[in-house]
């Protein structure tokens, strides 16, 4: 399995903090797999991914194996 | 160590981390900090705050070794709290120490500015009539935008 | 009353002033301090500051409306150390609150920049040898000079 | 009289910090009352002088009657 983590409002959304998916996991799978609202946010360029903890410079060149983890990251709040 | 760079999950009282900062660093001719706070407004109860741990930290640790790089600095504390927070509790607090005034204003300043970029923190409000997500503010991209030029002498 | 300007004849704590100050401007978002502290260094056993009380303090005061009228404040402090000090004593701390992180730094900067020209101090230090007057420094003339180009928004 | 107030190093070289100077004294009468060495040095432009805590923008223009007060202040120091 794969664990998605879904970080401030994004969580709201997704209707928790993590969600399981089975691997292997791409960006196309990731997208198939939200709902069409949430799927949308993430691709829109102001979401970015990691994966185990490292940011993905290009989100659509996501691989994801089984045990990885997905952060879902949208832009952080001001001050 | 120089460097005090910390995630905490209850109140603290940035003046006793000030006091006890100046004292580990003789030194340094000069202190300087910033605190950041949660503001008493109306209808604001309370504020979370969120992170993701694998990004958070790191990313501060990385702000603090670029904050050394810059300034000739004696010691740099970056603490920022997580979880809820009241009205009036500490957000984050920075704290330079330096031989020389404006390396430690300077360091403190960037620190700052880059906290928001560097670690990842979302926010939200609770009002009377619910939770509210902290969107980001153009003026901290404008603040970022000034070290690019001049490299820090601004 | 949003200004406190003292001048103080015994050793302080920075870190319970910043904290009352703090708890004072409950509706300011950011605190930013600076606290000058004499270094510890090798042979010198300790710093005398005298000053010239029908000058020193309306300076002080003078210098405080200079920064309320420029940067909008919740609050303002500037206290200054008169007598002998002793190695890490604080001798000056500035804290400026203000519902804007920038305001908060650009204020605690500016007064400590103008606290040498606009307040009257005369510091000499004693060593092992005796005691020696500390001269002005072109880097004063420096850190002043920088606040008249684009005023302020340095 | 008049009191003659003298601050940071110049207390030191005037081997006190007060001195009493029969009224009225103006400014060659304060030169003359010192001597050479640390009326050479008030003489400078580093050195500015108080008439009853307000500072002269041309202390040459010293005019000080009884029961003033005239402070002597070298530049202050360097932080």
């Amino acid at each position: 399995m794969i664990t998605l983590v879904f970080l401030g409002r994004l969580a709201e959304q997704a209707g928790g903090p993590t969600r399981q998916l089975p691997a292997p996991l791409d960006w196309a799978g990731l997208l198939g797999a939200l709902d069409t609202g949430l799927a949308a946010q993430v691709a829109s360029d102001r979401v970015r991914l990691a994966l185990n903890g490292g940011l993905l410079a290009d989100k659509t060149q996501l691989r994801a194996e089984a045990g990885d983890e997905v952060a879902l990251l949208p832009p952080v709040s001001g001050g | 160590m120089p460097v005090d760079i910390r995630l905490i999950d209850a109140a603290f009282a940035p003046g006793s981390a000030i006091d006890a900062f100046a004292a580990a660093h003789p030194q340094a001719g000069g202190i300087a900090s910033f605190t950041g706070q949660v503001r008493v407004e109306e209808d604001v109860l309370a504020l979370e705050l969120s992170h993701y741990a694998p990004l958070t930290l790191p990313g501060m640790t990385a702000l603090g070794d670029d904050v050394l790089a810059r300034w000739p600095l004696a010691g740099l504390l970056i603490w920022h709290r997580t979880g809820l927070l009241h009205p009036a509790e500490p957000i984050v607090l920075v704290v330079a120490a330096a031989r020389h005034r404006r390396d430690a204003f300077q360091a403190a300043d960037y620190a700052m500015d880059h906290l928001k970029s560097d670690a990842w923190f979302w926010k939200r409000e609770q009002r009377s009539d619910g939770w509210h997500w902290i969107e980001p503010r153009e003026q901290d991209h404008a603040d970022l935008a000034r070290w690019r030029v001049g490299d820090g002498a601004a």
